[in-house]
């Protein structure tokens, strides 16, 4: 209708944004376990122009993992099944640190147990490791103590993990939701009351595949964990529902390719996203993605990403529950 | 060394050479690195949302030439990434990440170099042996098999090579597998002089495995395995390996192979996981 | 291998399968909401040779449904918020049911209320009406007495509505699960407790989409149903864990859109499947699964479709858990 | 009547006739039936998995020559869909779905015709003044607008007509909104006796409906609305309307309409839902 006269040259909006005490130079970080330990993707990606690097989940001792197969693409997604392989927290440290530290770009430390003791015991080695701006909890994980429920699915275990891993370090804490659970919003207020700066959300939703003439699972763990567009509306849906339900930053991940589908999770009132699969699609994604958040916001005349954050506009009262559309 | 990139390239051809199976050039830009012979590619349309993962192939060929740099492939139609990539044309656009992975090690001083193909696992070792990395060594000794006669593709790729063919089927040649050739003929070859490099059909390297046994022979093997990013990042496309410690270890396909010491390689029983199997 | 000399001709196996006391020709059935009533299908579909025909969801009074836009369509998949508009469950007897009944195919009637007692009166008029051969329960609606929670979300809640109905009617009763809970097997349960003569699921998962330039939801609901490819791997995962844990049939449904897709699910353990929004995208979908169906078994020998269902082979003793594989 | 069928077509013509704006025509089976002005078709690549639901567009011309069927859409790039259409060559292959809806009324008898088009919304209009079916009426009047000269499409197949032209952005012709153009004219046309016929973006069939108000001219619109089955089935493509009892019900576009009769329709408040939401 009216529009302006164009402004774009040399506008440069601001990009920056906070989770708790981390500054991001701009809010697309790297998803745990797609890109590896940064280094595989230097060919393609200026590690010092990323929010942060999220690194593979991390144990106390390294892991081998599952057996081959372990991904298998479907429908716009792919399950995978690692199985949490990793080198292992010191290794990490010892041989991983000194590469990524020349970058200056913040390192999320992804990381995980099989008790509680295990993450506390993790996020003590990370706390004074330079170069670490924050440790992303991963509940997705089977909780040996519990008989293999995994603890993200209990409210009172991820407060209990979140406390000790808060009590453990001063590095800002992000608990990274699983989908798989009936309410996303009572775990994240349970992270919230365990001491988080923020939630991150969702890890993978769990699925199968059968090859039918073999009458076998394609993975060799039969089950695995579902990324990729295909899995965006539900991580959307939660990120919002998430977003009314606690006060600390929330960090959307599940499904961003592009810079439009990073913008719906922003507007949606994630602070952050974390950009996982589309690495294996488009090895540059995540630099494509930040020059096209900054397009948008020159295009929209948006001077700070702040005043975009969170500003969905929904007619009504919506109720933000799980009420179907059926 | 230079480093990997993904860049578009256009279809310059894509015809069936056997059926089910495809030869396809494509034009890259000049800056694409020159691929180590068992290095590989993966691949995408450019214009497909679907499938969403590239797919990785061996580089077959490569040319740079009238200004123009090339990759050729041999692929047969396995599955969905596969069959649409038989149906684009000339002219198609793709996206192209490569070159990826550690290729074959050269012969150090071997006399004798066997290239021991199953199926399209012909495409690595035609391009090794056309590369002139095996220059070196005195004799060259091909073993290629296929399912039918109809499928043994390349074969005029490979010529001035002592040739040794055989079809599952019989249709062409001996009857049986390229490891029945090899078994026929392994007593005459002196390990420590001798060096393999095969690249086939899962089952094609476990047999191989079994059959050399204990023999001292070095033997490189061009491993397949389902992968994401190609990179390394992943971690999908694992390979049991005995580590140092003689413990089981993984690798990845893509980036500590595709092509590993056959030695090192621990396989899974058949139709199923390895022993040791951990979920979570 | 030692393939068996060519019999194909004349080979005809059993595609018959039952659910409780309802005897269906072919374990194909349409999937609730995606398939109008039936008569929008005979261009494209003989109705007579499907194995039911499931209806759209049906309460005791006309409902008007949710305003547009009530569809989007995201990566393999699209989002529904069409809000359970229907004409009233005594409009469809008197209504629609003449036009089915010629076809000679069981209709399964998909009721859904927002109490119990709205359940109850639904299944009991449709108790006695000719044609009717089961009734499906859909209880991923918001429980209006329990402050809109879905019905489906609480096993207790479950296990009540599927007696209530049980009580209510002779009809084969089947409840349909759905997937936004955190372990559908205590869902399933709890159907069977109360009596259900088989579970269907998965329905939709709930999902959102945002347009950036309006910064609004697509949907005027805010948010949808997830169906489609996108969601099968989702599906397949709960219909494996189920058929463990329940003896009642199970009803494979979600993103099927090939006779292999349907393969998968009756080689995990469904008895049937249930077809949805492949029915939009090719509208003769179900008559092509049905005759893949019939030719998988014929090129594998299978003389009758019982001999393949629940023959997944899995080695060791594999988790049917949450167990995830990241 | 002719049932629906799904066919296959083959992509004759797909060319740009203004920025954004393609016309494209489909070779289909003979059997196809003739649609009637103002039904619709919808059509995905039949070599594409994504988008996975076909999209819907009205016919904007239909032929039958020399033994050839052939349908022609005019569409303009609005998302991926769209734009993957427009990317098609000659010769792809589309699945076709139709023809869907019921089509515009006939004038029976109206003297005057009024065909008034905004954009794309100008193909039906085309292709219901080319038919014939207002062959009986003595005079048709039509107002194109489009929100620039270079976008005004479909002027040429509306030679004979009385034309009136206009857009947006003022660079062709006069400046402003069909919907200024028919409120000029408007006091001119005996309601009794006149027919319009409309289809346009969503505010001009508002701003229509507000400009008639209470004026008793009959007026036929075509809607659009966010598809999936284009059969009735899914009830997605809702559109409010006063109903019999004078409340609020919802028809589907694309089995009740796409057209429908103005007044019927109950609009939404703008950017938003109407009155009386409801969720569940
Ligand atoms: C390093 C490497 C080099 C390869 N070189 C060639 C080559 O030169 N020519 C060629 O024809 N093929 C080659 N392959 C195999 C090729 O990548 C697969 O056939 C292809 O990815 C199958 O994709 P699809 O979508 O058609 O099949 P899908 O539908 O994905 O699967 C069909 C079948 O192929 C198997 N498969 C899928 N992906 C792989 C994979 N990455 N490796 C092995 N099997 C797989 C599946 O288990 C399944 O049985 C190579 C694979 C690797 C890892
Ligand atoms: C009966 C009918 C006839 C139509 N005839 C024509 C025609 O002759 N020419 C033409 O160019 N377009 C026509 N349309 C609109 C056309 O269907 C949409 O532009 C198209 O579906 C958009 O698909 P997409 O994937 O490119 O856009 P999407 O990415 O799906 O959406 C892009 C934008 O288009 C809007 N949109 C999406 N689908 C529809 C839809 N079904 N109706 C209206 N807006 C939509 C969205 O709200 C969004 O703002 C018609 C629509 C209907 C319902
Ligand atoms: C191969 C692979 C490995 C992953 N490993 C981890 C992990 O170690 N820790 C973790 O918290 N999430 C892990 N994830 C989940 C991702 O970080 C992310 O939450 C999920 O993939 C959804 O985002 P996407 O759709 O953008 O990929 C992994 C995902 C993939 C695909
Ligand atoms: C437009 C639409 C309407 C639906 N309406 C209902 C309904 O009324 N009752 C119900 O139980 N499920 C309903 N569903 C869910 C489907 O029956 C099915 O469970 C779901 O779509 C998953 O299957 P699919 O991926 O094959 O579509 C609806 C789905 C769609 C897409
Ligand atoms: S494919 Fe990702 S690590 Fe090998
Ligand atoms: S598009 Fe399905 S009812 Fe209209």
């Amino acid at each position: 209708m009216d529009e302006l006269p164009n402004q774009d040259g040399g506008y440069h909006p601001v990009l920056a944004v906070e989770i708790g005490r981390l500054r991001l130079q701009n809010p697309v970080m790297t998803a745990s376990g797609t890109f590896g330990y940064g280094q595989e993707y230097t060919p393609f990606v200026d590690l010092g122009r990323l929010g942060a690097v999220v690194v593979k989940g991390l144990s106390l001792e390294r892991r081998d993992g599952n057996p081959p197969p372990r991904i298998v693409e479907t429908p716009a997604g792919m399950l995978n099944a690692v199985g949490l392989q990793n080198i292992g927290v010191r290794a990490f440290i010892a041989e991983k640190m000194p590469q990524l530290r020349p970058y200056n770009v913040p390192v999320i430390a992804n990381i995980f147990g099989e008790t509680v003791e295990e993450y506390r015991r993790v996020a003590e080695i990370l706390a004074d490791c330079p170069g670490i701006g924050g440790i992303e909890i991963n509940v997705s994980c089977p909780n040996v103590k519990q008989g293999g429920i995994t603890f993200g699915a209990c409210p009172d275990t991820v407060q209990e993990v979140t406390g000790e891993v808060r009590k453990a370090t001063c590095l800002p804490v992000i608990v990274k939701l699983t989908p798989n659970v009936t309410d996303v919003r009572d775990v994240a207020r349970a992270a919230e009351a365990g001491g988080a700066d923020a939630v991150s959300l969702i890890n993978t939703l769990t699925g199968m595949s059968v090859d039918i003439e073999r009458r076998r699972p394609r993975l060799a763990n039969v089950t695995g964990g579902l990324s990729g567009p295909a899995i965006r509306p539900i991580a959307l849906r939660m990120v919002w529902q998430v977003v009314q339900a606690v006060r600390i930053p929330v960090v959307g991940v599940g499904g961003i390719m592009t810079a439009a589908d990073a913008l719906e999770f922003l507007i949606a009132g994630a602070t952050a996203v974390e950009v996982g699969t589309a690495n294996f699609v488009r090895p540059a994604a995540t630099m494509e993605i930040i020059a096209g958040i900054e397009a948008y916001l020159v295009r929209h005349r948006i001077g700070d990403i702040a005043e975009l954050i969170g500003t969905l506009k929904v007619d009504a009262e919506t109720d933000a529950g799980q009420a179907e559309g059926c | 060394m230079d480093e990997t990139q993904a860049v578009r390239g256009d279809i310059v051809e894509n015809r069936a050479v056997a059926p089910g199976h495809f030869q396809m050039s494509i034009r890259l830009p000049g800056s694409f690195p020159t691929p180590v012979p068992g290095q590989f590619v993966m691949v995408r349309s450019a214009d497909h949302e679907e499938p969403l993962l590239a797919r990785p192939f061996s580089v077959y060929g490569f040319q740079r030439r009238r200004g123009e740099t090339a990759v050729d492939l041999l692929y047969r139609t396995a599955g969905r990434g596969t069959a649409l990539l038989s149906r684009l044309e000339p002219g198609a656009r793709l996206v192209v990440l490569g070159p990826l992975g550690r290729g074959f090690a050269p012969p150090e001083g071997m006399k004798k170099v066997i290239l021991l193909a199953g199926g399209v696992g012909v495409a690595p070792l035609v391009f090794l042996l056309r590369s002139g990395r095996l220059a070196g060594t005195n004799a060259c000794t091909c073993y290629v098999g296929a399912r039918t006669g109809e499928q043994l593709t390349g074969l005029e790729l490979l010529r001035g090579a002592d040739l040794h063919v055989c079809t599952d089927d019989g249709s062409r040649a001996f009857c049986g597998q390229v490891t029945d050739l090899l078994r026929r003929d392994i007593g005459g070859y002196d390990p420590p002089e001798t060096m393999i490099y095969a690249c086939g059909p899962s089952p094609m390297i476990r047999t191989l495995g079994r059959l050399l046994g204990d023999r001292p022979i070095r033997c490189q093997v061009s491993l397949e395995e389902r992968m994401a990013c190609g990179l390394g990042a992943c971690l999908g496309c694992a390979v049991a390996v005995r580590g140092e410690s003689g413990r089981k270890e993984y690798r990845r396909v893509c980036k500590d192979g595709p092509v590993f010491d056959l030695r090192e390689i621990l396989f899974a029983s058949p139709g199923g996981a390895e022993e040791g199997q951990q979920n979570g």
